[in-house]
């Protein structure tokens, strides 16, 4: 299925969860959120939370700024 | 052995309940890298460290340095900002990005942009977003102009602390209407931090010395030639402030008086 | 640790010939009484100490406590003044006595006033004393206005060091015309301090910033509500008002520039 | 005979010295400097420098100024 | 003759589509009497005249002279302000008090006041006034901050003319913030005027050198010395800031440059 | 009718004996050529006008129009200066080749610079030629920096007029110190005149505003972008801030007071 | 009947209108607005704006302000 | 003979006057001095002042300046 991922569109498999996305982005062990269709996702639901098409979801981090 | 007396304590300062030594709150924004960014916020003394919130680099985050690799929530207090949003709507999201970012810690800075060119805050939008964020049970440091009644209004909404400019973000041009600045301290309950516009030493020093609890800078040591040794000077130069502050200066008079005795010159 | 990393000495001052790390020098007159004034000193961090030279109260003499053994001249260089003298002729004639009386050193601060309500010095009068003092072998710091020709011709005569007033001597206006002090310290080869007119810490940053070497005051601190706090503040002050000169402030500029980073907000 | 100290007339002994005037004063330890009529004596002088009649003494010592 | 350039109306300017030659707007408060009051108006050039709205004296109303006897309708263009108003609902009663007693004429100066020390007004009440004025077809003249977003926001609003303050009213401080009048300027569509702070001519100049249509002033007249005097320093003063901004001033330069030839002295 | 007030002669002011109306001086460097010269010193009402003293151009004399054909000395008091000079020896020398070029006309302009790049006047040569030029007959109108002691001497030593510096020669900052120019104002028994460094009207009115006699200046209306315009806003400005003194300012306020009646408001 | 005019009380003939108010009260010929109970009164309603019991009534004018 | 003028050497006649070298510069009408060895010569003399070998002439007037 495919799925926005901080703008990009992206090819996923269906019924991926937040935590499987992580893991096919690779994403490191840095402090972020997780947003999807502008609702935040607790890290508690990353395991059931399943995506599904055209879902928008964003990956955050810390960034330097003032 | 001055500064050692300020380090017992006898003169910390209060944010959402919490005890801070340092009055010096620096941002993170536009170092050289994230080495510099360390190096000169440990220079400042900071204890409250501002980042902003950004869509991860997907495709580079494994190898990228984290910023908050290099600036651990353990050691400091860190303060996300709402930078880049324009309506309360935009603020509010980006503040639960953050607290969800940040396991749930319920500080954020609080900035809603209505002027692409000044980045002055829109009061009415920054107002709505401090209401609607006091009331999911964030702490709200906000950004805003140098209106008296509009910072009343935001402590009135809940806010924990607020943050009058001094002069536009980055401009470097120091507190353009510092008698706005002492209006605010007069009315305020809440903490007052001058939070943008600071140049160099002195005008911390004089945010400090107009009776503002603490002040927040980015670009003033950023964008020094030497960032660290100027963080240092922050440092100091908040310190000099607030210590003038409590000691009372000397009311300015227009004519001279000489420190020297006039009287018991040799004939 | 930013305070010790100037305590290294990599940025000591050199006046005539000797080297000095605290670039606040202090005046000894106002103080309540001379415990206080010997602990504001203190707390000032300064190296040299200015003493009006003045006739002995013969009768209360034994009595009497001394300045000198509350500020030793062990531990501080004393720098006496020729407060109170309107011509060159009486200038020279006290520091004869105060090179004297404190058994042959040569530093004097030079001070021929020539006008009694602003006590501004009197050009021609103050350049006469600098050469007749340069001659019989003084080491001179002579107070002067803010005029950076008079300053260089007083470099010229081989005044030690220049310090031109930032505002009257005792009004804490702070530096009237930051402009001319610019002019005097891009111009004088020899040591520039502002002598006189600070009255809160951000002056003494500000007088620093322009890149005077030093700065010395008396009422600013004497006069406030608490002295030793204010001479606390006014070490932190000079302190950072270097720093930031060295590390080289940024540009100001008229429109602002964001701290966070405009691109990759969530959309 | 008399002289002025700090512009005060003062009957004093003939042939007196500044050492000696010292005494006379009961000055105290602290540093001081001496002029007499216009011009510092120096420490070294203070044994033989006889003061005559209508010298003027100055006593000086440091005092707080700016 | 350079008055007279400017009596041919080629600098006129425009409010609410009408047509002004006088760029000095004057209040007709704190005078002496009203003979002392239409005096001053009258040196002072003015074409629009504010006044404030009250209770008529009852008992005494036939025996005491009336401000418009003095100041006719007919001559001057008469601003009634909702001066000592606190919410958008008080201030659209009095814009609807002095509409029915100026027989319609649809001219309101909307003053909204948040704050009873300083008289800064409320920008929320003032928008939201502004708001429901225009859309009962007043003409809306509007007292704010020197907010420039704020400013913007009044305009887009339908205010016909945006006055931020230059000070706190009647503190003749002068402009605390150019910076942010130009900014004003700089966006808004609407005539800008300063309305209040101004303390003395110069003041005056330099808001229209900024860049402002115009000026609003009343204290600053009024409790001079001299009140008429004081009326034509200002005409004078506006007249003389209005044509040094269109003259476009010389660029300020950090260092000299001399008037008279280098070149050609007599060996 | 308020300009036509001054007409009247009530506050014309002596220089040197003579009576003048304009208050005004204006110089004729940096203009684009004589017509816009002529122009814009007519425009400024100015009747004392300044010119410099240097080599005629023996070849293209004949044909090249001169100066004084377009500012005649029958309707115009010619102010001849020594600018170039940086002894006492070369003004005099000036002075003497300007008295006879001008039938043996006794006013001069003494200029004596000390510093080339801030054409700063040198104090001591002033002083010296001051003496000299007043012991040879001439009426000087004395070029010195805003340092009022030196001020005082130059009084005391004949000078006709003192003329500080409100900032460098062609620099247009503006008065850099007004504390200085009100003290020389109040020391100084002959007019006091502010002769350089204004950049536009209302630095003009500021230094009436201090209590100057008058206003010398060149390059504010040579470089402005119409000269012929700043020359009328120049005028004003004059005439506003000496008008502005003299009516007597309102004391300035650090909180507000409302121009309309607090009481009476419909409840 | 009772009615309140400028925040006092006053005692009026019953029926009067704000005409007869303005004679009542024997106001002057200058520029005034009436308010009555929150609302102005035009002026052409004068001759028949009858006032009732209670009635608000504001009386206002211009002054001096700025 | 040679005199200089306003810097530039200059071949005239012997015993020329002041009038002369006028003359012979082909001067303009305008307002001017005439200095000679630094010494400015007054105008009634410029008749009889004759110019000697290697005299230092300025022609002196006015001009724009501040």
């Amino acid at each position: 299925m495919r799925i926005i991922v901080n703008g990009e569109p992206r090819e996923v498999n269906a019924a991926l969860t937040v935590a499987g996305l992580i893991d096919v982005l690779a994403l490191g062990p840095g402090k972020r959120a997780i947003e999807c269709n502008g609702r935040v996702i607790p890290k508690s639901e990353y395991p059931e939370h399943q995506l599904g098409e055209g879902d928008v979801v964003e990956v955050i981090q810390a960034v330097g700024g003032g | 052995m001055g500064t050692l007396a300020t380090r017992d304590g006898d003169d910390d300062w209060l944010l959402a309940g919490r005890r801070f030594h340092s009055r010096l709150l620096v941002g993170t924004g536009k170092y050289r890298d994230l080495e510099q960014t360390r190096d000169a916020v440990e220079a400042s003394g900071a204890e409250i460290v501002t980042v902003a919130i950004r869509r991860t680099n997907i495709g580079q985050d494994r190898e990228r340095p984290n910023l908050l690799d290099f600036l651990s929530p353990d050691r400091y207090t860190i303060l996300p900002n709402t930078a880049g949003c324009r309506t309360a709507e935009e603020a509010i999201r980006v503040a639960r990005q953050a607290r969800a970012l940040l396991d749930g810690a319920p500080l954020v800075k609080l900035e809603v942009v209505g002027d692409d060119l000044s980045l002055y805050p829109d009061g009415l939008e920054t107002l709505r977003a401090t209401e609607r964020l006091v009331a999911e049970g964030f702490w709200v440091l906000v950004y805003t102009t140098d209106d008296p009644v509009l910072a009343q209004r935001l402590a009135e909404a809940g806010a924990h602390a607020v943050m009058p400019l001094a002069a536009p973000i980055g401009s470097g041009l120091g507190i353009l209407n510092p008698h706005n600045i002492r209006l605010i301290v007069e009315r305020c309950r809440v903490p007052v931090l001058v939070d943008a516009g600071v140049g160099t030493a002195s005008d911390a020093a004089i945010a400090m010395e107009l009776g503002c609890e603490a002040v927040l800078m980015n670009t003033a040591i950023a964008s020094a030639r030497d960032p660290v040794l100027m963080a240092q000077a922050m440092r100091d130069a908040v310190i000099a402030g607030r210590r003038a502050y409590r000691a009372g200066r000397m009311a300015p008079k227009s004519h001279a008086s000489a420190s020297s005795p006039r009287r018991d010159t040799a004939a």
